[in-house]
């Protein structure tokens, strides 16, 4: 069994209100050095071994976990966990 | 919390570790009676979930005897999921309110989701297609940054959980005050329609018929969500992390949709959700129901989480589950339905003869209990009931007419005080017209639907001045019963019948028990005068922390019928021209209204009157003169008085203003929260016939076309304000002090 | 005309379409079950609004992955009306039969009242029964409602006249106030206002017969059937 | 300035109804691999440096950004970048 992590974020470019409105709830609470904030997904997925993980999960992101139009993402594959 | 579940029966004696799951020393003994041995750690779980006062209305009961509960048009009283009553053309309404207070102090948006889904289980658990939800919140000041925070997640779970399952949330209430400052609370009522004859009930009937478990699989959340409702918010409850459970409300489409199929088939039994207490409290009442017994193999049960013990199995509250009985041999049919929206349905067990409540896990028993013993034989309490301190001080007070320098800046004040301001703010984030139903949304005294197929429609409202409740809890029983039939009658319902959410502070504290016993007195002849038998209800005790209760809180949710869509009434001025009526005199009343609020920052004095033969009879008067034709617009007067009312009553953006004069002391006039008055708009053709009818009602001037608000008392002009400049105040109040800082 | 209204797990305002087309404009129709479902009896497809399969993830993207839309895509190529409605117009973008993306509103809540809706196409077999630029009312109930699409996307819709209707005032932060699109070959209209919900006035809005009676004329003329 | 990545996901035992979805679809588009799935938030904040930093970011998500009654988080702190 691996530990797949895959991180979702929006595009360059497209704007992110919910970012926008945690750096500002974090502002008014008095933190103001908190300049900007982007909000993401993450997925933790539990996937059985086998070949071509790594291009089966990219597969998997760009068919369905991520829509290419709005977000970018990235993956990592940790070593074998115990299941 | 409880960690040592393989803990023996005697050192659960010992230790009394049962005090922790909320059980007495007494009735520890009274179950050791029942049983004839100790009871062993998931025993003993299972009685302190049934008889918390969540369950078993221990406290409560002797009290919820007083209402009214039959009428000749009600088919089902308190006890099932939720009442039923009748509408006529083999069709009849379901509805019941809930409570998650607790769950949405620590986690709100969670909590209140929960307490939507729990509700709508409850109703279509009957039988029922959910067509609409309302509810009823109260906070603390919105000038905390907390309670802004509670608001705004409640909304938002509340929103969360009912726009994705396809009920529309079609009005409800919020009020704020100082005493829900730590002990917000979260009612929510779900209204279903159904045909006579597919009403189901939750009964175990049948000697070896199998019991189906459906939906979610159990994992650990929730264990002793029924204990953790009837207990005092301690402060660190936010480490009561199992209480908390996470709402799906997609699997939850799914479980009603899939219900309200398998009721077509004669193979289904009976029905009941898993709700606080979870497959405890849904097997035992089955069985308890039907007379009969039940055995359940938890080895069967859908398993979210690994290694879970009986005593877990038991008490868990994950949300979305379902428990039914169907006939032997045909489980097949029933589980295919579920299967088709993809949900699991397997058999966990039987209803056997033997009236025992017997678990078994890894081919042992775990528990084995008399039925009744946990449903019926839990413990009854009479508290003691003593009159709070406050009210014959409060009784004796003169009353004062408030000085007020400028009634202009007045009105505007009062028409930013959150709890009269607009609540679209809350509303605006809530389905409330999916189904296709919604005749009338949110925004106006009461929610109308129509019902499909039929000429009919259903009025919907939820009400409750707790400052009066707390003044004076019977006459604000009253109030509370009256104003929610005043808003179904303004919008030309006659009212059918009520459940009701108790929210009360600590029971055994006797000035609160007194607070429960005067109010629900007043509820009950408020019911009698108006005719609106009790159906359903739910308590909630224990609403206090650092040792202050909150206001008495006694929500009614009031249902009533249009016999025609014809009958239906705005709350708002409809066209220039038209005139405008009073009904019902004005006193000097300002104990616990908006305007003492402002003015003194506290509640005190004698809550305003009330006569419930002059209120039948003005609500009469009124449904007639609506029948009739004769009506345009009709409005109740409640919080911040007259003023209020005609201010919201051109606030429909159609560009009306008025022209009035009232008479006698300006304050009074036009801030009193006197009872019984309608603000009412009549076309000139219809003014005579209308007088005629309506003994009360008085001439106060016109509704104009220039969207100006004019006052004059006694022929000075007091007020004259652009309309749009009120409404703005009237509306961004609410977004205004969200979006500012502390 | 014979209408089939898909209804996913989780899809809410499939009665609420099933009761505009079949009771209020007298039409045939059935709610199709995604799963057992076979398109080719069907004249027009409706995708209604709801949350199927809860919305998690992103809004329609999984109902944009189920097998039924495959046939959705060859319905569309044979030139026959396909209208997707708010959940609806999610699953379209997710499922590339329509371009760009619905994201969060740009105040992050859920939104739900009548709106005034801008004719800008009624050129297209939706709408020929409305007046260019005529202002019509539909309710909106949306949390993820906020058009997105780079500048040549918009472009492109802009050049190809593919902008059916915007809002007034834009509630959502969507792009160029854009509240319901078509495909280029005319026959894929998403949009976020729910017209099944204004068809009739007791209601608060009919405004939304218009439409539903521009697919049915539309088809008729175009497949040469009378009128029954 | 200092990038501040937050990772918050769903505490163990709590039900996360939308993993559960994500994993159903994986598995129904044929990656039956895929054995589980959560699903997490990931924010990234743009953050002034200044004394405690650390510190001050664990206060934020105890106010803010995570609910401790149904979530756990935990961040990390990159070195400065560039602003
Ligand atoms: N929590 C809520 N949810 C939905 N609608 C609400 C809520 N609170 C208030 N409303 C709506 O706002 C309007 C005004 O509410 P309220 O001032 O309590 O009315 P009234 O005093 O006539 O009972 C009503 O239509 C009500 O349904
Ligand atoms: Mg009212």
């Amino acid at each position: 069994m691996r530990n797949v992590t895959v991180y979702i974020t929006l595009k360059q470019g497209v704007l992110d209100p919910q970012g926008k409105a945690i750096q500002e709830s974090l502002n008014s609470l008095g933190y103001d050095e908190v300049k900007d904030a982007r909000v993401g997904k993450y997925l933790e997925l539990q996937v059985e071994d086998g070949p071509n993980l790594e291009e089966r999960v990219k597969v998997m992101c760009d068919k369905l976990l991520a829509n290419p139009v709005i977000e970018d993402y990235r993956f990592d594959v940790e070593e074998a966990v115990r299941s | 919390m409880l960690q040592a579940y393989e803990i023996s029966p005697e050192e659960i004696e010992r230790t009394k570790i049962y005090q922790e799951m909320g059980l007495s020393d007494q009735e520890f003994q009274a179950i050791e009676r029942i049983l004839g041995r100790l009871p062993n750690f998931t025993e003993t779980g299972i009685f302190s979930v049934m008889w918390s006062e969540h369950c078993s209305y221990k406290t409560s009961k002797p009290l919820l005897k007083k209402f009214p509960t039959k009428a000749p048009h009600v088919l089902q009283g308190p006890g099932e999921g939720a009442g039923i009553i009748d509408i006529g053309d083999n069709q009849a309404v379901v509805f019941k309110i809930e409570s998650h207070n607790h769950p949405s102090a620590v986690e709100p948006y969670q909590g209140a989701a929960t307490g939507v889904g729990g509700i709508i289980r409850d109703v279509f658990s009957m039988g029922a297609r959910p067509i609409a939800l309302m509810n009823s919140l109260r906070f603390g000041n919105l000038t905390n940054e907390r309670v802004k925070y509670l608001f705004s997640e409640v909304v938002n779970g509340i929103a969360g959980y009912g726009n994705c399952v396809g009920v529309p949330t079609v009005g409800g209430e919020v009020q704020f005050d100082e005493s829900y400052e730590d002990n917000p609370l979260v009612n929510a009522m779900c209204i279903g329609l159904i045909n006579h004859d597919e009403i189901q009930k939750g009964i175990a009937s049948g000697i070896g018929n199998t019991v189906l478990y459906a939906g979610a699989p159990t994992g650990r959340d929730g264990i002793h969500g029924a204990t953790f409702a009837s207990d005092d918010l301690a402060e660190d409850s936010d480490k009561d992390r199992p209480a908390v459970q996470v709402g799906d409300p997609f699997m939850e489409k799914l479980l009603i949709e899939a219900c309200l199929e398998v009721i077509h088939s004669d193979a289904l039994v009976g029905m009941q959700d898993m709700g606080a207490a979870g497959l405890t409290s849904s097997a035992s009442e089955m069985a308890s129901k039907a007379g009969t017994g039940m055995e359940m193999d938890l080895d069967s049960v859908p398993q979210r989480e690994q290694n879970m013990n009986a005593y877990e199995l038991m008490l868990s509250e994950s949300q979305e589950r379902m428990l039914m009985v169907v006939k032997k041999g045909r489980e097949q049919e029933i589980i295919d339905v579920f299967e088709k929206y993809g949900l699991q349905a397997v058999a966990v067990g039987q209803v056997v003869e033997e009236k025992f409540f017997r678990i078994k896990q890894h081919g042992e028993v775990q528990a084995e209990i008399p039925v009744d013993a946990l449903a019926e034989e839990a413990p009854v309490y009479h508290m003691p009931s003593v009159e709070a301190r406050y009210f014959q001080e409060f009784q004796s007070l003169e009353t004062e007419i408030p000085y007020v320098e400028n009634h202009a800046d007045m009105l505007k004040r009062l028409l930013q005080q959150p709890t009269i301001a607009s609540k679209e703010w809350v509303y605006d984030q809530y389905d409330s017209m999916v189904q296709t139903n919604t005749i009338v949304t949110p925004g106006s005294d009461a929610a109308v639907l129509r019902v499909k197929g039929t000429d009919k429609a259903l009025a919907i409202t939820t009400d409750c001045n707790s400052r009066y409740i707390y003044l004076d809890p019977e006459t604000g029983g009253k109030i509370a019963v009256a104003e929610a039939a005043r808003n179904l009658v303004c919008s030309g319902a006659r009212p059918l019948g009520l459940t009701d959410g108790l929210n009360f502070g600590n029971p055994t504290n006797p000035e609160v028990f007194w607070q429960m016993e005067k109010s629900i007195e007043g509820m009950r002849a408020a019911c009698t005068a108006l005719g609106t038998p009790v159906i359903s209800g739910n308590v909630s005790l224990y609403n206090q922390s650092k040792g202050k209760a909150i206001f008495p809180t006694p929500i009614v949710g009031m249902v009533g019928l249009h016999e025609s869509v014809e009958h239906i009434t705005p709350s708002h001025f409809q066209q220039a021209g038209d005139c405008i009526y009073v009904i019902g005199e004005t006193k000097a009343e300002f104990a616990g209204s908006e305007l003492q609020n402002i003015t003194e920052g506290t509640y005190r004095g004698k809550a305003p009157a009330i006569d419930l033969e002059v209120e039948a009879t003005r609500q009469q008067q009124l449904l007639e003169a609506i029948q009739r034709g004769l009506v345009s617009s009709a409005h109740d007067v409640a919080e911040g008085g007259l003023a209020v009312a005609l201010a919201e009553s051109v606030f429909n953006g159609k560009g009306l203003g008025i022209d009035v004069e009232v008479q006698g002391d300006r304050t009074v006039a036009l801030f009193s929260e006197t009872q019984s008055r309608f603000l009412v708009s009549v076309k000139p053709e219809h003014s005579v016939a209308f007088e005629e009818l309506v003994t009360d009602a008085v001439p106060i001037g016109m509704v104009t076309e220039d969207d100006r608000l004019s006052l004059k008392a006694s022929g000075t002009r007091v007020i004259e304000e652009k309309v749009e400049d009120l409404r703005k105040l009237w509306k961004g109040a609410i977004p205004c002090l969200l979006k500012s800082e502390a | 005309m014979k209408f089939a209204v898909i209804v996913f797990p989780g899809s809410n305002c499939d009665r609420d379409m099933y009761h505009a087309v079949k009771e209020v404009l007298g039409e045939e129709a059935e709610l199709v079950w995604y799963e057992n479902s076979n398109l080719a009896d069907y004249d027009g497809i409706l995708l209604p609004g709801g949350f199927s399969y809860g919305d998690y993830l992103r809004s329609g993207a999984v109902a944009a992955t189920s097998t039924v839309i495959q046939q959705v895509v060859e319905h569309a190529a044979k030139g026959k009306p396909v209208l997707g409605v708010c959940n609806g117009f999610q699953v379209l973008t997710e499922a590339g039969l329509l371009p760009g993306a619905l994201m969060r509103n740009e105040k992050l809540s859920f939104m739900c009242h009548q709106e005034d809706i801008v004719v800008d196409n009624n050129q297209t077999m939706f709408t020929t029964n409305y007046l260019q630029g005529e202002v019509v009312r539909f309710p909106i109930a949306h949390g993820e409602g906020n058009y997105f699409c780079d500048e040549e996307t918009l472009a492109n819709l802009k050049t190809n006249n593919q902008i059916v209707f915007t809002y007034k005032d834009n509630p959502n932060g969507s792009v160029a106030n854009i509240a319901g699109i078509i495909n280029k070959e005319g026959n894929v209209l998403g949009m976020m206002p729910h017209p099944e919900r204004a068809v009739e006035s007791l209601l608060g809005s009919d405004d939304g017969v218009k439409l539903f009676q521009s697919i049915i004329q539309n088809w008729r003329e175009a497949y040469d059937v009378a009128s029954v």
